[in-house]
């Protein structure tokens, strides 16, 4: 028996004695029992925090990290051993958290190793929840418009201004920012700082949503002192940063696309949702009109589910796929489509807003259809992914 | 056909404009939203448009209206459309009032007229058994018992239902469901026993309520016109619902159109304000164009309902409902999108013209459903 | 009985008495018995020329011009008794040409009345055909650009260059063309000039359009003397010209435009033609997605319809209607579709080229679905008349 | 599945898009149709190609084939697609290949695929009735008479069908119009008297035959195997086609993509190049973003044809079809508007690309026949 496979029996036994059975069931979306980590989160069932912290214990929430990164040091040979057996035994994630995400791939990068060895094991084992603080409200599409300054007092920066969609801002404990610590170069100028959200001056308003719902929240940041130690990479570099940063962001929201190629929020199909609401003839969809779209629909989503697969077949021969630069625009696109057909299908039932007679899957219908609008604005609008596209996959003239 | 105002209708146009500023901005329907308000309009401002003799429009004048007709009306609602202003105008007046006119001229029928006409009373036409527009799909029953009759069913999605003090129920004497036939017209006090009404949350924030009655028994003269003759009535009162709830509807897109322009004109982005780029503008001219060839349609349709004997109606209605209906969804994606974030939250009203949007389009039948009709209409 | 009832009494007993009888079928479009006019159109009917000549005879053909520039001289009244009853007996334009519809106008507004006198009466009578050079090949959108280069030899100018999209050239005697009279500035060096085509140094090539037919030309001009009376304005106003008479070629467009709400070339209706491709159900076209897209398209029909008469009322009441800037595109993306909704009618059969076993009608709905894929081009590309729209009329800034 | 191609697959694609560009340049289909040629495709060509192994790619090695497979021969399509290349490879290593594999192992079908194997022969598949593609239309007879059997029928829009040899016929021995069950396979010479064969004149200028049979007698011997068995067999011989045809219209799509994307960066306006415009800009990703999609439904398409056992290809080609059919309409027609005036006329290729993408699209299926077929197939 081989290392490897030795390896691999230890982990099965040791899942198998850890892992919280009250986790069977697969996590859903937007549960409340997301693991997001952190002081202020608390879950609906305890359990995620004993799982999380058991596999903090043994470093194995990212099991490639340094044990002084708060990792396990392990091989990308044994790790691979230890994800194929999480996902053998159904275990969800101990940590999802943007600082795992989209913090942590830039530390790596661009800090300094005193700074890693600081901040990596609290978001490697789930302390600490970090937010991001990048758009402002004159910067949004043209997000190195930003005015949030960072004002260099010796040892330490004294930062006013604004963010705006900072997600979960209220939830978090710290937030990685971008802010202006130049004012005379517009790219230049950027750098990017890392804010305990417990300083004195900042305040955090929760923003409503035209669904009902406020994940993001505006922050405001009032003479805020910020050691210079937590600033990462040199002054002027956070443009250089930022945009990295953004790449790990999308790739991320790429791997959430797959939510436009499901059915309701209920888990059923569209067609089936059709038939159920426009009533069936001869064991089809009644409505002509409806079975056409439906039709349609699906047929798109096997279209891009096909394209995410090719992009993550190229990336794996050949490095970043230009393909990759469309998927985000396209997924939107395709999960608001799927969002008016539901409530094209549901018709008056689609636009239940809350209580009865009507179900929560009408009422999860109305809401995530307004909050799928949001999906060709956030993360870099589609317009501007569009003019990417133009210009850098087609050549397209300025 | 008059497609081009008349001065007196542009006079009208403009008091109607500057009341909805005014007296219904925006701000009243949040302010209804927000404090979970009971009624779901303003009973103040509801008088002030019965004093401005907007109830009376489809009424004659011996029964207190000023027959003004539909395409006044239409002009109202456009106005009120613009700021998403609620009031009973449609359910009242529109649908209940345009009922009463055809299916019988009887006293009780004639009273309520006047009162609709004096702005004294809202009534609420309780039609709709489904989410999906299904205008024959009445499984609702009117059983014949000594001399009167027994109701029930269940009414969906009627429009100003939990306010209306008189209910006007469609309900099947005879035949089976989706036969135009054996459909008749009640008149039902809503304190009758049996009736139970419950009030729906809409993402519109407007009033809508299923009404539900259980053995609700009622003296003939509860029946307006014919057993089983309410068919036709029936068609022309959806008919008039659709085009004068399309002059709403395309208010309502003319203002989101209109606070989206006038951001792309403000908003600046890389140093330059972002109707400056070419790809939004040719999107502008787009809904433009959908707005444009809406507003025709509409005219259209209201003046064929003041001018011709009605022959025309069904098609220039369902045309309408169908063309105000795709350019209302254009815009109101549209107008999200291109005010980005901040569209997406509840402080700006762009989202606020998108749930109406979504309601009003499904309201009395969507684009698909009116192809469909189209098509049946003109024999293919 | 009125002086104006006297003369409806005399119209009419002259058209009894004048209108070839072998003219009463109505005219067809692209008939080649058009009365173009000018000395090399020829007629399949020799009755158009014999009701051209009488018309002109009479001044009719142009009734309220004055009688010296081709005319009657007719009060608008009287012209309208005129017309109502030409109307009422069936009775085909005795004129219809570019002459009449564009140069005219013109030459009203802005030529000298010695040239008046000498140009109007030949485009009234019909004995003149004329064309229009403006495009060039690098000059298309942007017409100003043109380069086409009139030189100022005293008593003459030296024109050389190219035209290109003229209509008909090779039909017709005269052209009225753009050319540059000054290189130094663009939209102040272009002048108006009149040329005849029988000038030495012009060279006409008929251009094959992918529909196969070639109503447009190529007109090469080498050295060509013309004489500076023909300028029409000053030097240098050819592009103030050139701009009002665009509004009269996109205004005579537009009563084109009506051929995009009718039916096949054979004036069957699309629900008869879907009717007849795609079979019956139940008294009802059998394909639901045929149903649905001839219902679209119908109903968009009824709207565009009724927005051209809003655009003649506003007209009427307010003057020219900002409405007028969009019927161009939007006609001519609906004439588009059209046709492509009767070649997915047709199918196979829609794509017939030529010969049996394919109906003329259906060789027709190929070769017209071909050429409509001009309309969006030609007179202004849809592109352009948008963003017109979107600075003229919407306002937004460049 | 291969989404991605390996270094065999690779290397094919740049043999054929080469092949292609030298000896069946656009210029080639102009010159066959300007000059009226009367085969309709480049024998010497053809010869090449078979030299090259392409006539074998779908037949087992025991009978002259090479069995590269579907997605080789989808790359080579896909190639020739690009230079709207005319030749018979749809008709008979395709079409007619692929009917001789499912309906028989019998002699006469593998002498036959040995023949298309070695590129000495032309066939022809003559199914469809209508102009709409109607799979299952036949009224095609052919009666038993004797020993043999008595055709009688019209076909319409045979692919190759005047130039053919032998042609494979699908005929009814039962049942009636759109019934699946009674159809049946017969193997023609092209001379058997009866048959009388009309070229078509299609807007594409590729070939295209009427055929029509009048008591053509045959003996038992045509039959391809069983009476009445050639139902599924059919299917599967369209289904390949219509995944083949996408190859070759993707590859079509492709280059008039890139050949406006070409023309965008060099066509100044105002002094600079129109594809410096936002708004064309936007539309040029549409463009590509649709042809990447359809490129992935092809070649999982492709890849199912050779890998699994055929359950899933019937969902595959119908998406397959319906998304390439789409992107191919738009990009031709968006090819010609961007071109402007020049597009216009015959002397530039994008007009030749918008005739064949009507024709592709029309054969076997159009994008709503598909939706409709995918509806029927996924069960709703």
């Amino acid at each position: 028996m081989s290392e490897l496979d030795r390896f691999r029996d230890d982990v099965r036994a040791w899942i198998a004695a850890n892992y919280p059975p009250s986790l069977r069931e697969p996590l859903r979306v937007d549960s409340p029992d997301t693991p997001w980590g952190g002081r202020k989160t608390r879950y609906a069932n305890p359990d995620v925090q004993v799982w999380m912290d058991r596999m903090a214990a043994k470093g194995w929430s990212t099991p490639e990290w340094q044990p002084e990164h708060g990792g396990a040091g392990l091989t990308p040979e044994h790790a691979r051993v230890l994800r194929e057996e999480l996902a053998a035994a159904g275990c969800r994630p101990p940590v999802i958290s943007f600082g795992l995400m989209m913090l942590a791939p830039v530390l790596h990068e661009f800090a300094s190793e005193e700074q890693r060895r600081h901040f990596l094991p609290p978001i490697a084992r789930g302390e600490i929840r970090w937010c991001q603080g990048y758009s402002e409200p004159g910067a949004g599409s043209d997000l190195a418009g930003l005015k949030t300054r960072a004002e260099d007092l010796g040892d330490h920066y004294l930062v006013n201004g604004q963010k705006i969609w900072t997600s979960y801002a209220d939830q978090a404990d710290w937030i990685f920012c971008l802010v202006r610590t130049n004012p005379e170069s517009k790219h230049g100028g950027i750098s990017f700082l890392l804010i305990d959200m417990a300083s004195p001056g900042i305040e955090v308003r929760p923003i409503q949503l035209i669904s009902g719902k406020s994940p993001f929240c505006e922050v405001f940041l009032t003479d805020v002192r910020v050691p210079k130690q937590n600033l990462v990479g040199k002054p002027g570099e956070g443009w250089k940063i930022a945009k990295r940063l953004l790449q790990h962001e999308r790739a991320s929201i790429s791997t959430h696309l797959q939510t436009g190629l499901g059915g309701s929020p209920a888990g059923r199909p569209l067609a089936e949702l059709a038939r159920s609401y426009a009533g069936e003839r001869d064991g089809r969809i009644a409505d002509a009109h409806l079975r056409d779209a439906v039709a349609r629909h699906e047929m798109r989503s096997e279209a891009i589910a096909l394209t995410l697969r090719r992009v993550q077949e190229e990336s794996g021969k050949q490095g970043p796929s230009a393909l990759s630069s469309i998927t985000k625009s396209l997924g939107a696109q395709h999960n608001k489509d799927k969002h008016e057909l539901m409530v094209e299908i549901l018709s008056l039932a689609g636009t239940a807003w809350d209580g009865a007679p009507f179900t929560d899957e009408e009422v999860e219908v109305c809401r995530q259809w307004l909050r799928s609008k949001g999906n060709s604005i956030e993360g870099g609008t589609s317009e501007i992914q569009t003019n990417i596209v133009a210009k850098q996959v087609l050549g397209l003239p300025d | 056909m008059a497609l081009v105002l008349d001065q007196d209708q542009a006079l009208l146009r403009s008091t109607a404009t500057q009341f909805a500023r005014e007296r219904l901005p925006v701000a009243n329907l949040r302010r209804l939203r927000d404090t979970g308000d009971a009624t779901g309009f303003d009973r103040d401002a509801w008088r002030e448009m019965a004093d401005l003799g907007w109830t009376g429009m489809l009424i004659p004048e011996p029964l207190g209206g000023n027959g003004f007709g539909h395409f006044g009306l239409g002009l109202v609602l456009e106005a009120l459309g613009r700021t998403l202003a609620a009031s009973p105008l449609l359910s009242t007046v529109v649908l209940s009032g345009t009922a009463l006119t055809h299916a019988s001229d009887a006293e009780p029928a004639r009273n309520l007229l006047r009162q609709i006409a004096a702005g004294e009373t809202v009534l609420a036409l309780a039609h709709e058994e489904h989410p999906r527009h299904r205008p024959l799909a009445i499984a609702t029953t009117a059983r014949r018992d000594g001399e009167g009759y027994v109701l029930n069913g269940r009414k969906r999605f009627v429009i100003d239902g939990h306010v209306a003090e008189t209910l006007l129920v469609v309900a099947r004497t005879a035949g089976a469901d989706d036969d135009p036939r054996g459909l008749s017209l009640f008149l039902l006090d809503g304190a009758t026993p049996g009736i139970s009404r419950h009030r729906l949350s809409l993402a519109d924030s407007r009033n809508s309520a299923d009404v539900q009655l259980s053995d609700v028994r009622v003296d003939r003269t509860a029946l307006l016109g014919e057993a089983g003759a309410a068919g036709p009535v029936l068609e022309r009162v959806l008919d008039v619902g659709r085009i004068l709830l399309s002059a709403e509807m395309l208010g309502a897109a003319q203002q989101a159109f209109e606070t989206t322009l006038e951001y792309l004109k403000q908003r600046q982005q890389f140093g330059v304000p972002i109707g400056s780029f070419q790809a939004l503008q040719h999107r502008a001219v787009q809904m433009y164009t959908e707005i444009e060839l809406a507003r025709s349609v509409l005219h259209a349709a209201l003046t064929a309902l003041d001018e011709d004997g009605g022959a025309d109606v069904p098609r220039q209605a369902t045309v309408c409902k169908a063309c105000v209906n795709d350019t209302f969804h254009l815009v109101s994606n549209e107008a999200v999108q291109m005010h980005g974030g901040i569209g997406m939250t509840d402080q700006v009203d762009v989202g606020l013209y998108l749930k109406r949007a979504r309601v009003a389009e499904a309201t009395l039948g969507t684009a698909a459903f009116h192809r469909e009709r189209y098509a049946t209409l003109q024999g293919f």
